[in-house]
Order: structure tokens, then C-alpha cells, then sequence
């Protein structure tokens, strides 16, 4: 690796991706109120679409930021705000003394090896996917037409298997959410 | 657009197709679907899934297996099996849920909807040859699980569990999709056949990235079928979801859990057995000990049962450890007795757990086979079964694996899977013990809905016709797994 | 997300430079002026609608008042409400303004120029996500709204926030939907595309291709975006006191106020270039000046929506706020969705598009009973969401939303 | 070769009573009409099958009445019966038992449940028994466990609950062993063959393998042996649960399945795996005597008399080892014999024991009994009897057996041959000690002699015990057979005589 | 030239365990689905170098269906949230102590 320059702007966009990300993702465990890491979520939201981009993964990078940015963590804080659970958030007492200490060892050690794994892995460069057949990744909207492509062709039945988990979905977040008078005034 | 072989999908759009119908009956109905019509369609729906695996079984009989919708979808007799499977189980949950959603507090259609769902994912795991597509189909079955844990709202327990179910569920399926991820960056595809063509095909100089990948994958299973160390959440959430759901969770998801799991191990990965065998290893010895010797100290049956579905775990892992063909079909053997076994196991919960569901301490059985000679010598018969005592499935069940493992050399861990069992023989039979006491503790007597003594007496004739003559299963399973698509 | 600008097809020189700069400069310095213009229009024809005179008295007609008001913000004091969150109640303001300038720059406002040998297209940025671009920052638009309300650390403006978050999250898939028509007949997703897909004649404007209706979801859809009358239940007046921005006063108000008509404008801007063709119209034919007419099109078009919010501010009353989720859920997304089959019907043949027809129709049939049945079972039960409209100033429901003392 | 109808017979016809005494448990001694005749029926039906019985049947060997069905043929499973001569006496010693025990130690709480657990019980133990197939042999030897779990814990005394758990539980972590060790066997003899995967008894004989590995799987299959039997040291679940079981139960665990341990050593452990001999023979030889020595010197200071017969079966399980592990054919036919012998013994004993505790209502403990023979003297003469036959009193059948066994042991194994006779001084030593206890001395209390039916239920046993210590030829000519059989197979692995 | 796909699949992995150790250690259920989230994205981020690397679209579809997936687990998740808030009001996990694991 030494030896071969990166252009500046490569190298830029990579560490500003890469401070947005920890920052926000060191934000949403350090942070007390949980609107401010609702925040800090974004942040990292974003760097991963910085990220996306990098990689020329436009579509993707619109779609993180909408489905994400514009979905996930309105719901968020939708929920935050709507139980009003946002100013007495702290962290509570531990249950088990040490587990933070466990917990921390554990994924340190983890990752630490995933990245030494990562790290001393060569993977298969130009290993050519069925999906594809060869064809090298496209940018900008012939990205678009190929990912399109692998949706209805390769992907076909996953995509449609999303049909289910979002009915599911649907549905359960309404039995969840519905509020029976019956059974309020049992509970009162 | 690729091909579809209908015929291969037709059970998951069966079941959908129910559940999205009970949705609409349940709009577009004056009056909300009553307990009695939705318990009728789901087992309609499960039978009919059942029929058209028989169809399947004849079509893979006779043109072998074959992949579907760009290889996402396998049809081979492994998938067909456990199809069937899951639409017996279905057929029996919804018998057991059926008495309480008679007297319970949920709405028929809710709970058939989202069943009906979850299964229609399980199916699409059993079929599924492609990491994201398992991945989509652990979703909708972990999803319709979450919310069928969180329903019952007359115990707060209901929607605690459902919270565990779902933090640690998520964090299951976070790690198994970035265990995909990572298989995904070292054989360049997410197909399950193609990456075992792969790496058939290739020698990795330094598979770091596959053998990262792969052990996220396992531990992304071993979370979802609780296999210990990542058991943790099973116990609260067998004790908090409603029971005929726990039922469900203990069949369903186990066999959808499973077939993945063995389908990305023989299918993908068969080639990295040495890899992975360890790990299996590990997770057989404390699935099998851990979870029996915890079963021994609890005194509410439902955390009982959750800890003996880890000792099961554990011995279904050791089918999954021998990675040959005895191996498969002696874990599939294992499901499909063990699937009705444990369903009946939660009717009679279900039933002895009073109106709200609630009643779960294990004295509330002292002398129920006195009371109830029939119900608790059907109980007795189904934990027997689960101990594993010969002629009952649940014996030859084990013997599958351990013949399947004993044959792969593994004569120490089948010892200590059988160490497992007789601790887990403990808690069996000190609960056998409590049915037969002669001090029956002042209980109201048990009434036995027509469903679920339909469900219970299905579970105890199959336990007990197939352990007394268990040739046609094992057949089944052991050509089930020779028609395993490559 | 650069594009395929044709500006780069020689290279990134230094007048390549300088254009994208120029451009930059002069959209932003024409939006701000626009704004102001705005403002006073707006002004203006709510008086005359309402039959009063309006500003008058800085500038001719009226102009300057905008200005005025301005400096007096600016130097009012600001305040800081003492439960607020100090950091997000200043971040609040500018996370409104940002995306509706973001939104404009992907709107083409007229046609390719020709400087210094470069082609240049007068549209800031064409990238080929486009309309995702647009899609995006209305998502984020909200955030402005939600934190502002939720920094205040006020009650009026809380509910302000949570009601935003609730009409952003249900009015997105609408949107979200009649796009998805658009992107279906053009083939792409670049503003650029989309807007020369519509250029010959005023049957393929997309308002006419599409049928009426994509174009009148889309406006209604944006309208609740926006927050504008008569979906402004965030800030009505009468029920949130000023929503939430009850609690801002001095130049973080001004920002609110600018982000509001700033967004107004560009939403114009994006309906023309979505549904009318963008700076499409007759050019007759004079040397030179070719160029002009698009632009004066596009303004053209651009002012009539922006006379067209105003009109509905004068003349519709608010919504309820369970009326317009109501109004989101059960009949956008059904009747966008609907359509949506019937257009990709049609697109395939004209047999499929009368079976989508049929198809959809018999789907809104079966909607249509189960909300009548729904609502009628809702009698006996609670709706899915307590309505957070004029019931909920009930005590225990504010209780709910934001006393904590109570519980603890 | 008979048909295995006979046997199959066997194994349904205690199936179908039990079915029946549950059918019938409503009526007043109902099921226990049905129990005793259904018993009585086996019994004849396992004497004309004794009778039946020839010794060399063309290709099978000894081996008579040979069926096999496969049943699931990918686990290997089939139901395959044959019987030869040592099964033969096993056969006729359970359904014998049975009887005595069903008609003698009756339990009139829930009599239809108990009637049918023990007829269930019977028809496994003959399956045990009946099995020409390790796998199927395994499978009746663990079904044993759920009829003998269910009447200890259910008609036990005060700590039935423990024993029965104990009794299960151990019984159950030993045969893990041995159903490992069978799965290797089948395995390796498939891998062999490259057929398909069976366990027949005479198929696996034909298993080749390496001595050592011969030497583990005999390990695997002596320790569920070795608990079910029980041999020292893994009897610590018997004192408990002969002493907390009912009286029926006592008989059944004492005389018909410790046997199952016993018979599965000589013919699955021994019989399949003659080259682990030379290693474990030592090892299993002195396990023996210490179980002989330390069986008897625990008998000496126990009080409870059922313990102490719990205690003197571990001895006598002793002498059984001794004799199947010296490899020697007259110690070997000895021990086959004392299966039978010490079946007949301790049940007789059970039964005197139960008499005794129907009389006073609670356990019988030596240090409260005095003065028996007084009032009950046909009572004592009866256990006078018994006990005479368990010291080993030349002309009763205990004598024999022991005999037999310590020749064929001082032939080839003389040093542990001299221990094991300290077992039967031993033996003589508490068992008078305690008779004298019991019944001499004097005793106020009224103490009922024994009555009409319990003398009937005594009279086979002492029947037995005469005619087999006076006459025991034709037993001894039905065993020889066999066990020459036996020891052909182990014998070129290195086995003197 | 573009940084090598390594930097971003370790960033990646980084952030994976951030979120993991967030979902492990921190209480509240709220903090606990953003750290989902968290783990979701390092997937996502991964999947996109991958299919850079490897120059096939395999990758970013997959990305596609993670994000489906993330959506549908917050509407469930938030709604199980709501349910047990409107019993408990709390959504720490701590405070659920009617069940002892």
C-alpha cells in the first residue's frame, strides 16, 4: 500500500466520512438525552452517505438519507417526543457489575479481530457475480439501471419477500399501537 | 424477468395469501372475524401448505431438485420436508391458540394475521438459497414474532418480553447480515450455491474474511435458535409471550432457524467444514449442559420448557456438527418430531395456565394426572418424549443425531450431549412427579377446549405411533436429505 | 452526486470554475431577493383578497416593508427560553433554511446557454439522482420544525413538534408515490431529464400525461410539507398559540420566517419543473434572446403556484389535525397508490392499463368500507394515535406528552 | 428353528393385560384377577417355550425361534427376537417373578394402574431378554426404566420420590455410555460391510476392530452395565431404591432388572468384544470381589432388611461378574445359573420382607423385630429357607451356582477366586446374624403367621430353590450350549479355556 | 485514485462495534434501537465497499434490503416501545424487572 498516493480529495472525503460516522456513533452512546443522540444518529447518518458516495453509490446515498434521515429518526424522535421520555433519560445503575467492562472486552476484542482478519484477507478482486455477468459496476444513473436490474432479476424473489415483511410490519406496529378502551379501564 | 416455478413458492403465497385474507375479512367484516373462522382458515392454510408439499415431494421425486427465480428459491426435498413440517406445526398452533383467543383479550385476526405471516416467513428460510433472502425471511418470522410476543395485554409481561424478544433479536439479525456481508466481500456473491461452486472452485490463500463471515453467520443462528452462550433472552421470553406464541416460537422458528442454518453450512460452506465444526462443537457441548442444568432450578414451567428447547437446540446442533448427510436428516428427523411434540408440550400449558395466562408455577400440576388421568398422562407421554424415552419420537430423534454424529467422530461430544439429556431427565421427571402427587393442590379443574385436545391428542399419537415405529420418518428424512440441492 | 453537467465535458478548468460559482452565487442571490418579493406579495394579495390595503408605506407599493421588518428582527433581542436546549433551539433555524435552497439548486430554470465556448445549463446542479435530491431535503426540512418546537422546552411548541413529525412522516409516501409516476414515464431521475421529457407541446407536460390527478396529490402532498394553510396545524394559531415557534423572537425568527417562504417558492419551482414543464413554453423566434423566454416561463409558472399558496391561505380554512391525517393515510396514499398501477398499466399496454383501472378501483371499493366500518368501530375505541388536534389540549392527554414531575 | 410368534407372544401378551387392568381398574379386584392370570398364562407360555427349546438349531447355533423385521432401516432399527439358553432361563425367571410378585407383594392402592405398570414392565424385560439385536436390546433396557421409575415413585415409601429419580437418572447417565458405544459398533460394522446399518446381534460378531478399540467400547457398555446391575462402584442408587420401593417393586428392580445388567455384560459386552478381554479382564475381576467383600460387609451393618438384601445383591451381583468375566465355561454357566438362582432368592426374600411390613405397617428394621418364630413360625421356616439357599447351603440351589462359579474362577483366576469365597462366609455371617434378630428372642406382640395365600406365593420360589439345588441337569444342559457358544467366540482372542 | 475499500471496512467495522457495545451496555430501549441502527449502517457501508471492490451491484441491492429491513424493525420496535410505555412509562430496560433472567 505504501508507495501508491491517493488523491487529496479522496483521502479528504474519506476522513470527513469517517469523522461524521464516529463522531455521531461516539455521540449516540455518550450522549444523556435521547433527542440529542437521535442527533448524533443523524450525523453518522450522513458520514454514511458521504461514505456512499465515495464509493459511487449515489442512489444509495439518496436513498440512505431518505429513508434514514427522513423516516427512521423522525420516528425516533416522533416516539421520543410523543411519550415525552426525553429529559430524564440517563444511563441507569448496572445490573450486573462489571457487564459494561464484559460487554466492552467482548466487542473490543471482536472487532479487533474482524479488522486483523480484514486486514490480512485478500478478497477476491474481480470475482465476477452472477448478477452482473461480468459487467463492471456502472455510476451515476447506469447505476440506477443495473441495480434496477439485479432487483428484478437476481434479487426478484427478495424484493417481494420485502412485501411481506413490510405488510408485517405494518400490521404489527397497529396491534401495537391501538389503544383499547376496555382494556385501559381494566388496567386503571 | 427470471423463471418462476410456482409450484416452488406456492406454499409462502399460500400462506400469505391467508394472512392478507384474514386482514381484509377483518376490515371489511361488520363484525370482527370470529375466533372460530380465523382458527378454520390458518388451519386451512396449514393444511393445504402441507398438501402441496406432497405435491412437491412427488415433483422432486420425480425431476430431482432444482432452484427457482434466479437460484433464489431451492426446491428440493429437504425444503419439502420442512415445508410440510411447518405447515403441521401451523396447523397445530393455531388449534392451541384457538381456545385462547376464544377467552383471551386478542383479536382473532391480529393473531392469525401475523401467525400466518411469520410462517410464511419461516417458509421462505426453508427455501431461501441466497443470504439475503434468508435474512429477509428471518425478518418476517421474527417480526410477526415480536409482535405476536408483545399481544397479550393483560400482563405487562407479555410486552417486556416482547422488548427482549426484539433488542436481541435485531442484534442477531445485525450480526448475521454482517456476517453476509463479509461472505459476501470474500466469494464475491450472496448465493448460497454459487458460493460453494465458489469455493469449490478456489482456494482462499487467506480466508480471513470467510471465516469472520461465516462464524457472524453462526452466531447470528445461534441467537435466533438460542443456543448458549447466546440463549439469554429465551427464558424471559418463553415466560412473557403469550403461551400458544411460545408454542410457536418453540416449532416454527426452530424449524425455519434451522433449515437456513444447515443450508448455508452444507450448501456454501461444506467446504470449510473444519472451519466451522469447532464452533458447532462448542455451542452443542453448553447448548446441551447449559440448558439443562438451568432447566433444573426453575420452578415456572415455561422457563423450564425454554431451557429444555436449548438442551433440544443443542442436540438438533449436533446434526448440524456431523455436516454429512446422516447429519441432516438426523437434525431433520429431529424437527419433525420434535415440532409436535413441544406444540402439544404448550397446549397443555396453555390450558393449565388459567384464563390470563398466568399461572405457570409448576405446583399448579401437582396432581393433575389425578384429577385429569387423560390430560396428564398426556403430558407425562410428551415430556417423556422430550427426555427422550424409547418409544416415543423423541428417542430416535436423539438417536438420529447421535447415530449422525457418533458416524462423523464425534463419540466424545454425543457423550456429552447424553450427559445433557439425563440432567435434563432431572426436571422431566420431577414434573412427571408433580402430575402423579398425590396432594393435589386446590386448583379449579382444567377445561380442555375441543381445539386444543385436538392439538395435544395430535402431538401424543405422533409421538407415540412414530416411536413405535418411526421407519416412515426416517425414510422421508434421510431421502429428504439426499435430494439436497448441490 | 456531480453529474453528467455537459459544463464538465471539457474538464475542470478555471472557467469551468468560475461558472459553477457564478451560478451558485446567482441562485442564491436571486432566491433571497425572491423571498423578499415574496413576502410583500403575499402580503399584498391577502389584503386585497380580504379587501385591505396592506403594506404601503416603505417603497413603492409596499416593497421595502419586507426589509424593514427585516432590520427590526435583527435588532430586536433575542431570547433564550430558560428550559430551553441552547444548542439545538440555535441549530433549529438554520436546519430549516438549508434544504429549501439545497431543493432549489436542482431545478432547471431555463434552458443551455453557451458562455466562453462552455455549454452551461442554468440549473446549479443536475445530478442524476435528482429528484432523490428533492425527496431527501423535504425529509429533512422537518427537522428544523421538530427541533425548534422540542428545543423550546414549552408545551405549545412541543405538540408542534409532534404533530410535524406526524404530517411529515404521513404526507412523505404520498409525495414519495407521485414522483415514482413522474420517474416512470421520463426514465430517469435527473430534473434535467425530466423537465426536456416535457418540452414539445403542452400534451406531454407531466400535469397532462399523467392525468390531473398525480399532480394534485403532489400539491396537496407539498402543501402539508410545507406546513403551509391549509394543512398549518402545526402553527395554528388558535390551538398552539404560534406553533413552534412560539418560544423565537429577534433574527432566528427572521430565519424561520425566510425558511417558510423560501420553501414556498422552491416547491413552486419544483411543481413547475415536475408537472409544467419547467421553462417550457412558445420561444418566438428572435435572435439572441432565444434564451429569455424559458426563463420568463419558468417565472411565469413559478409565480402562479406561488399566487396559488396564497390563495389557499386566504380562502381555505385549517384543517383538523385528525382530518389531515385522515386525509394523508386514507385517501393520498390509496388514490397515489392506485394511480400509480393504473400509470404503469398504461405504460405497458393499454389492456393492462384498464385492468389497473378496474383493478384499483375494486381496491379503493374495499378501502372505502373498511375506513366507514373502521371509523364506525373507533366510536367504541380510541384511534390508533390519540388525535393531537383540538382534543388533546385536554389536561391528562398534555399530562401524557410532557409532565414528568407527576409520574416520578 | 420355531417361529418367533412364541416370543412375540411373549412380549404382547403382558402388553395386552396391561391395557386390560387398566380397562378394568374401576372394578374391585378386577385388574388384579387379570394381572395374576395374565402372569400365570406368560409363565406357561415361557414353559412350553422352555420345552420348545432346542439347543442347535442348523445355522443359527443355539439361537431358536429367530425373526427379524426391519423398521427403519436408515437408523438400523428392527425388531429381531431369538432365544438361546441363557435368554431361555432369563425368560422363564421374569415371567416367573411376575407372577410371584403380582400375586404374592399385592398393592391394593390403585391396583389397576399397578397391575398394568407391572405387566408393562414384564414385557419389556422380556424384550430385554427376547432381543437378538443390540440397538433393540438398548431400546427395551432404557423402556424398563419408565414402569419401574413410575412404581417406585408412585407406591414407594417416604422417599420414593429421590430413589426414583436416583434410580432413573443414574440408570439413564450409564446407558449414554452404552448407546454411544453401540452407535460406534453399528457404525464401524457398517463402514465395514459397506452394506446397510444394522445391529444384529450376529451380524456385529463379525466386527472387526483393533483391541484397543475393542477395550473402550467395552468400557462404554460395562459402565451402563455396571449401574443397572449394580457393580461396585456404581450401585449407590440400589440400597435407595430397593428399600424405598414396594414390595413389587423390590422383587422387579432386584431380581428381574438387575439381571438386564448382568445378561447384557455376559451377552453384548463380553459376547461382541472379545479382544477387549486380555485389558479389562483384570479391571472387571476385581471390581467383582471388591463388590462381593464390600456388599457383604455393608450387609453386616445395616439394619434395615431390605437394605441388607439390596447389599447382598450387590454381593451376589459380585459373584455374577466373577463368574462371567473369568472366561472360564463352568464359572460362566455358574453365573448364568445365579442370575437365575439369586432371581428366585431375592424375590423370595422381598416377599418375606413384604409380609413382614404388611404385618407392622412400616419399614422393617432389625433392631425393632424380636421373637418372631414364636407366632410365625411357618414364616420363619419359609425364610430359613431362602436364606439357606442364599448362603449357599449344599442342596439348595444357591450352593450350586456359587460352586460352579468358584471352580471355574480358581481355575483361572485363583487369587480372586479365594476373595470371593470370603463373600459366601460373609454372607453366612449377617444373614444368620439377622435371623437370629428377628426371630429368636421373644416378642409381645400378636404376631399373625403366615397366611394361605402367601404360603402359595412362597411355594415356587421354595419349590424352585430345592429342585434346582437337588436336580439342576436340565438347566445346566440348556445353558451349556450357549454359553460353549460364547466362549468359542471369545476364546481365540487370546482366552484360556 | 479512491482510498482503498480497506479504510472504509474497517471504519465500518468500527462503527459495528460501537453499535454493539452501545446495544449492549447501554438501558434505554430507545438508545438500544439507535445502536441497532448503528449496526445496520456498518452492514450497509460494508456491503457498498465490497461491491466496489468487487465491482459488482450484488452488494448495493443488498443494501437496498437492509434498509427495508431497518425501516421495518423501527415500526415495529417504536411500537412495542409505545405499548409498554403506555403501562410502565418508562422504557428503560432495567425498570423491567418483572422478569428475572
Amino acid at each position: 500500500m505504501i508507495g501508491v498516493s491517493y488523491s487529496i480529495g479522496a483521502v479528504l472525503v474519506f476522513v470527513t466520512a469517517a469523522l461524521l460516522i464516529l463522531v455521531g456513533a461516539v455521540g449516540v452512546l455518550a450522549v444523556r438525552n435521547p433527542v440529542h443522540a437521535a442527533m448524533s444518529l443523524i450525523m453518522t447518518l450522513f458520514g454514511v452517505a458521504v461514505a456512499f458516495v465515495a464509493q459511487s453509490a449515489d442512489f444509495l446515498a439518496a436513498v440512505q438519507v431518505i429513508v434514514y434521515a427522513g423516516a427512521i429518526v423522525v420516528l425516533f424522535l416522533f416516539v421520543i417526543m410523543f411519550l415525552g421520555v426525553d429529559r430524564r433519560e440517563g444511563v441507569r445503575v448496572e445490573p450486573l457489575v462489571g457487564q459494561r467492562a464484559l460487554a466492552g472486552l467482548g466487542v473490543g476484542l471482536t472487532v479487533a479481530g474482524l479488522i486483523v482478519l480484514l486486514a490480512r484477507s485478500h478478497w477476491v478482486s474481480g470475482a465476477m457475480s452472477v448478477s452482473t455477468n461480468g459487467a463492471p459496476l456502472a455510476t451515476g444513473s447506469g447505476n440506477v439501471a443495473q441495480l434496477g436490474t439485479a432487483v428484478f432479476t437476481t434479487y426478484l424473489y427478495a424484493f417481494e419477500a420485502t412485501a411481506a415483511l413490510l405488510v408485517i410490519a405494518v400490521v404489527g406496529a397497529i396491534v401495537l399501537a391501538r389503544r383499547e378502551r376496555a382494556l385501559d379501564e381494566e388496567a386503571a | 424477468m427470471p423463471s418462476i416455478d410456482y409450484l416452488a413458492i406456492l406454499p409462502a403465497l399460500v400462506l400469505l395469501g391467508a394472512s392478507v385474507l384474514t386482514l381484509m375479512l377483518s376490515a371489511l367484516l361488520r363484525h370482527s372475524l370470529s375466533a372460530r373462522v380465523a382458527t378454520s382458515l390458518s388451519v386451512l392454510a396449514g393444511l393445504v401448505v402441507l398438501a402441496t408439499s406432497v405435491a412437491q415431494w412427488v415433483d422432486v421425486a420425480r425431476h430431482g431438485a432444482s432452484s427457482t427465480i434466479d437460484h433464489a428459491v431451492v426446491l428440493d426435498g429437504f425444503s419439502v420436508v420442512a415445508t410440510g413440517v411447518i405447515g403441521v406445526s401451523l396447523v397445530m398452533a393455531s388449534l392451541i391458540a384457538h381456545d385462547w383467543l376464544v377467552r383471551g383479550p386478542v383479536s382473532a385476526s391480529h393473531f392469525y394475521t401475523l401467525s400466518l405471516a411469520a410462517s410464511a416467513g419461516a417458509l421462505v428460510m426453508v427455501q431461501a438459497n441466497d443470504l439475503v433472502v434468508i435474512f429477509l425471511g428471518l425478518e418476517i418470522l421474527s417480526i410477526g414474532l415480536y409482535v405476536l410476543a408483545a399481544l397479550d395485554r393483560h400482563r405487562s409481561a407479555s410486552a417486556e418480553a416482547a422488548l427482549k424478544y426484539f433488542l436481541l433479536g435485531g442484534f442477531a439479525s445485525a450480526i448475521f447480515i454482517y456476517g453476509a456481508a463479509l461472505v459476501y466481500g470474500a466469494t464475491g456473491t450472496t448465493n448460497l450455491s454459487a458460493i460453494g461452486y465458489f469455493l469449490a472452485g478456489n482456494v482462499l490463500l487467506a480466508p480471513g474474511l470467510l471465516v469472520a463471515g461465516g462464524a457472524l453467520l453462526l452466531v447470528g443462528f445461534a441467537f435466533k435458535v438460542a443456543a448458549v452462550p447466546f440463549h439469554l433472552w429465551s427464558p424471559d421470553v418463553y415466560e412473557g409471550a403469550p403461551t400458544p406464541v411460545t408454542g410457536f416460537m418453540a416449532s416454527v422458528v426452530k424449524v425455519g432457524a434451522f433449515a437456513a442454518l444447515l443450508r448455508v453450512l452444507v450448501s456454501a460452506l461444506s467446504s470449510q467444514l473444519t472451519t466451522w465444526r469447532p464452533i458447532i462443537w462448542v455451542l452443542v457441548a453448553l447448548s446441551t449442559l447449559v440448558g439443562a442444568s438451568m432447566a433444573l432450578v426453575q420452578r415456572n414451567v415455561k422457563r423450564m420448557l425454554a431451557y429444555s428447547s436449548i438442551n433440544h437446540a443443542g442436540f438438533i446442533l449436533l446434526g448440524v456438527w456431523a455436516g454429512t448427510v446422516r447429519g441432516s436428516a438426523g437434525a431433520l428427523f429431529y424437527l419433525m418430531t420434535y415440532a409436535p411434540v413441544v406444540l402439544a408440550s404448550f397446549g397443555v400449558l396453555a390450558l393449565v395456565g388459567g384464563a390470563r395466562d398466568d399461572s405457570h408455577d409448576i405446583d399448579r400440576f401437582r396432581g393433575l394426572a389425578r384429577r385429569q388421568p387423560v390430560l396428564g398422562a398426556a403430558l407425562a407421554v410428551l415430556l417423556l418424549s422430550q427426555l427422550g424415552v424409547p418409544l416415543t419420537t423423541g428417542f430416535y430423534a436423539k438417536y438420529g443425531v447421535l447415530l449422525a454424529a457418533v458416524d462423523a467422530g464425534g463419540g466424545p461430544i454425543a457423550l456429552i450431549a447424553l450427559i445433557g439429556a439425563a440432567i435434563a431427565a432431572y426436571f422431566y421427571l420431577r414434573w412427571v412427579l408433580a402430575l402423579y402427587a398425590e396432594e393435589p393442590i386446590e386448583t379449579d379443574r382444567v377445561s380442555v377446549g375441543r381445539a386444543s385436545g385436538l392439538a395435544i391428542a395430535l402431538g401424543v399419537v405422533a409421538t407415540l405411533l412414530f416411536g413405535l415405529w418411526p421407519g416412515p420418518l426416517a425414510a422421508l428424512a434421510q431421502h429428504a436429505t439426499l435430494l439436497f440441492h448441490p | 452526486m456531480i453529474g453528467v453537467d455537459p459544463v464538465y465535458s471539457h474538464g475542470l478548468g478555471l472557467a469551468v470554475w468560475l461558472i459553477i460559482l457564478i451560478r451558485l452565487v446567482v441562485a442564491f442571490a436571486v432566491l433571497l431577493n425572491a423571498v423578499i418579493l415574496m413576502i410583500w406579495f403575499e402580503r399584498k394579495a391577502i389584503s386585497d383578497m380580504q379587501s385591505r390595503i396592506g403594506p404601503q408605506r416603505w417603497g413603492p407599493f409596499g416593497l421595502l416593508q419586507t426589509i424593514a421588518d427585516g432590520i427590526k428582527l435583527i435588532f430586536k433581542e433575542d431570547l433564550m427560553p430558560a428550559e430551553a436546549d441552547r444548542l439545538v433551539f440555535r441549530l433549529a433555524p438554520f436546519l430549516a433554511l438549508i434544504p429549501g435552497f439545497i431543493t432549489f439548486a436542482i431545478v432547471p430554470v431555463g434552458g443551455t446557454l453557451t458562455i466562453a465556448g462552455h455549454p452551461v445549463r442554468l440549473q446549479v446542479a443536475d445530478p442524476p439522482m435528482g429528484i432523490l435530491l428533492m425527496l431527501a431535503m423535504s425529509g429533512i426540512s422537518v427537522y428544523g420544525v421538530m427541533l425548534a418546537g422540542w428545543a423550546s422546552g414549552s408545551k405549545y411548541p412541543l405538540i408542534s413538534s409532534v404533530r410535524a413529525s406526524a404530517q411529515m412522516i404521513s404526507y412523505e409516501a404520498a409525495l414519495g408515490l407521485s414522483i415514482v409516476m413522474i420517474v416512470l414515464v421520463t426514465g430517469s431521475l435527473s430534473t434535467h431529464d425530466i423537465v426536456a421529457s416535457q418540452a414539445h407541446g403542452i400534451w406531454n407536460w407531466n400535469v397532462i400525461r399523467l392525468g390531473v390527478v398525480p399532480f394534485v396529490i403532489f400539491l396537496i402532498a407539498i402543501t402539508a410539507e410545507l406546513n403551509r394553510p391549509p394543512f398549518d396545524v402545526v402553527e395554528a394559531e388558535s390551538e398552539l398559540v404560534g406553533g413552534f415557534h412560539t418560544e423565537y423572537s429577534s433574527f432566528r425568527f427572521a430565519i424561520f420566517y425566510l425558511a417558510e417562504f423560501m420553501n414556498t417558492i422552491t416547491m413552486s419551482a419544483i411543481i413547475v419543473t415536475l408537472f409544467f414543464g419547467g421553462p417550457a413554453g412558445w420561444v418566438p423566434n428572435v435572435a439572441h434572446l432565444r434564451w429569455v423566454f424559458p426563463i420568463l416561463w419558468f417565472l411565469a409558472k413559478t409565480t402562479a403556484f406561488a399566487f396559488a399558496y396564497i390563495w389557499f391561505r386566504a380562502a381555505l380554512p385549517r384543517f383538523r389535525y385528525d382530518q389531515v391525517m385522515d386525509l394523508g393515510w386514507k385517501r393520498l396514499i390509496p388514490l397515489s397508490l392506485g394511480w400509480l398501477l393504473v400509470v404503469a398499466g398504461f405504460l405497458i399496454s393499454v389492456s393492462w392499463g384498464f385492468g389497473m383501472a378496474a383493478l384499483a378501483l375494486f381496491a379503493w371499493t374495499l378501502l372505502t368500507r373498511a375506513f366507514e366500518l373502521g371509523s364506525g368501530r373507533e366510536r367504541g375505541a380510541e384511534a390508533v394515535l390519540p388525535v393531537i388536534g383540538p382534543r388533546p389540549l385536554a389536561p391528562e392527554a398534555l399530562r401524557e406528552l410532557t409532565d414528568e414531575d407527576e409520574e416520578a | 428353528m420355531h417361529s418367533s410368534l412364541w416370543l412375540s407372544l411373549l412380549l404382547i401378551l403382558p402388553l395386552l393385560g396391561a391395557a386390560l387392568a387398566g380397562l378394568v381398574r374401576a372394578r374391585a379386584n378386577a385388574s388384579y384377577r387379570v394381572g395374576v392370570a395374565v402372569a400365570s398364562l406368560e409363565t406357561v407360555l415361557a414353559l412350553v417355550v422352555a420345552v420348545l427349546y432346542r439347543s442347535n438349531v442348523p445355522g443359527a447355533g443355539t439361537f431358536d425361534f429367530m425373526g427379524r423385521w426391519v423398521l427403519a432401516a436408515p437408523f438400523g432399527l428392527a425388531y429381531d427376537v431369538a432365544l438361546d439358553g441363557i435368554s431361555l432361563l432369563m425368560v422363564v425367571l421374569t415371567a416367573l417373578v411376575v407372577l410371584v410378585a403380582l400375586f404374592g407383594a399385592r398393592d391394593t392402592r390403585r391396583e389397576g394402574a399397578f397391575v398394568a405398570w407391572l405387566l408393562l414392565l414384564t414385557s419389556f424385560t422380556m424384550g430385554s431378554f427376547l432381543a437378538h439385536d443390540l440397538l433393540e436390546f438398548f431400546i427395551f433396557f432404557e423402556l424398563t426404566l419408565v414402569p419401574a421409575y413410575f412404581i417406585v415413585s408412585q407406591w414407594g415409601a417416604a422417599q420414593r420420590a429421590r430413589a426414583a429419580l436416583k434410580f432413573f437418572v443414574f440408570t439413564f447417565t450409564g446407558s449414554a455410555f452404552l448407546f454411544v458405544g453401540l452407535l460406534y459398533l453399528g457404525l464401524a460394522h457398517q463402514h465395514q460391510t459397506g452394506g446397510a446399518l444394522t445391529f444384529s446381534y450376529s451380524a456385529l460378531q463379525s466386527t472387526a476392530m483393533s483391541s484397543s478399540t475393542a477395550t473402550w467400547l467395552f468400557v462404554a457398555f460395562a459402565i451402563a452395565f455396571a449401574v443397572k446391575s449394580p457393580i461396585w462402584p456404581l450401585h449407590t442408587w440400589s440400597p435407595l431404591a430397593y428399600a424405598e420401593a414396594p414390595t413389587a417393586g423390590s422383587i422387579e428392580l432386584s431380581a428381574l432388572l438387575a439381571k438386564l445388567g448382568s445378561y447384557g455384560l455376559l451377552r453384548f459386552a463380553v459376547g461382541l468384544l472379545p479382544l477387549a478381554q486380555v485389558h479389562v479382564r483384570p479391571v472387571m475381576l476385581t471390581l467383582a470381589v471388591i463388590g462381593i467383600v464390600y456388599g457383604s460387609a455393608l450387609a453386616t451393618t445395616t439394619p434395615d432388611l431390605k437394605r441388607l438384601v439390596a447389599y447382598s445383591s450387590l454381593a451376589q451381583m459380585g459373584f455374577i461378574t466373577l463368574g462371567v468375566m473369568t472366561g472360564s465355561k463352568i464359572a460362566m454357566v455358574g453365573a448364568v445359573l445365579l442370575m437365575f438362582n439369586h432371581g428366585v432368592i431375592t424375590a423370595g426374600f422381598f416377599l418375606i420382607i413384604g409380609f413382614m411390613e404388611r404385618r407392622r405397617g412400616v419399614g422393617v428394621s432389625i433392631r425393632d423385630l424380636s421373637g418372631w418364630q414364636g407366632p410365625a413360625p411357618v414364616l420363619a421356616g419359609l425364610f430359613t429357607v431362602v436364606m439357606m439357599a442364599s448362603i449357599g447351603l449344599p442342596g439348595l440351589s444357591g450352593f450350586v451356582s456359587e460352586y460352579l462359579i468358584l471352580i471355574g474362577a480358581f481355575a483361572t483366576h485363583a487369587w480372586w477366586a479365594v476373595v470371593g469365597a470370603l463373600g459366601v462366609v460373609l454372607a453366612a455371617l449377617y444373614l444368620l446374624w439377622a435371623y437370629q434378630r428377628v426371630f429368636h428372642g421373644r416378642t409381645s406382640e400378636p404376631i399373625e403367621d403366615a397366611t394361605t395365600s402367601e404360603r402359595w406365593a412362597l411355594v415356587p420360589i421354595v419349590a424352585l430353590i430345592v429342585v434346582l439345588g437337588v436336580f439342576p441337569r436340565p438347566v445346566l444342559d440348556r445353558i451349556s450350549p450357549s454359553v460353549q457358544q460364547v466362549i468359542e467366540h471369545v476364546a481365540p482372542a487370546g482366552v484360556s479355556k | 485514485m479512491n482510498v482503498p475499500a480497506a479504510w472504509y471496512l474497517v471504519l465500518a467495522a468500527v462503527l459495528f462495534g460501537i453499535g454493539a457495545f452501545g446495544l449492549l451496555t447501554r438501558r434505554s430501549a430507545l438508545i438500544m434501537f439507535m445502536c441497532l441502527e448503528l449496526m445496520l449502517n456498518a452492514v450497509n457501508l460494508t456491503f457498498v465497499s465490497f461491491s466496489r471492490t468487487l465491482s459488482d451491484v450484488a452488494g448495493q441491492v443488498s443494501v437496498f434490503f437492509v434498509m427495508v429491513v431497518a425501516a421495518a424493525e423501527v415500526t415495529v420496535g417504536l411500537g412495542i416501545v409505545v405499548a409498554i410505555f403506555r403501562r410502565r412509562r418508562t422504557t428503560s430496560v432495567d425498570e423491567l424487572s418483572e422478569m428475572k433472567g
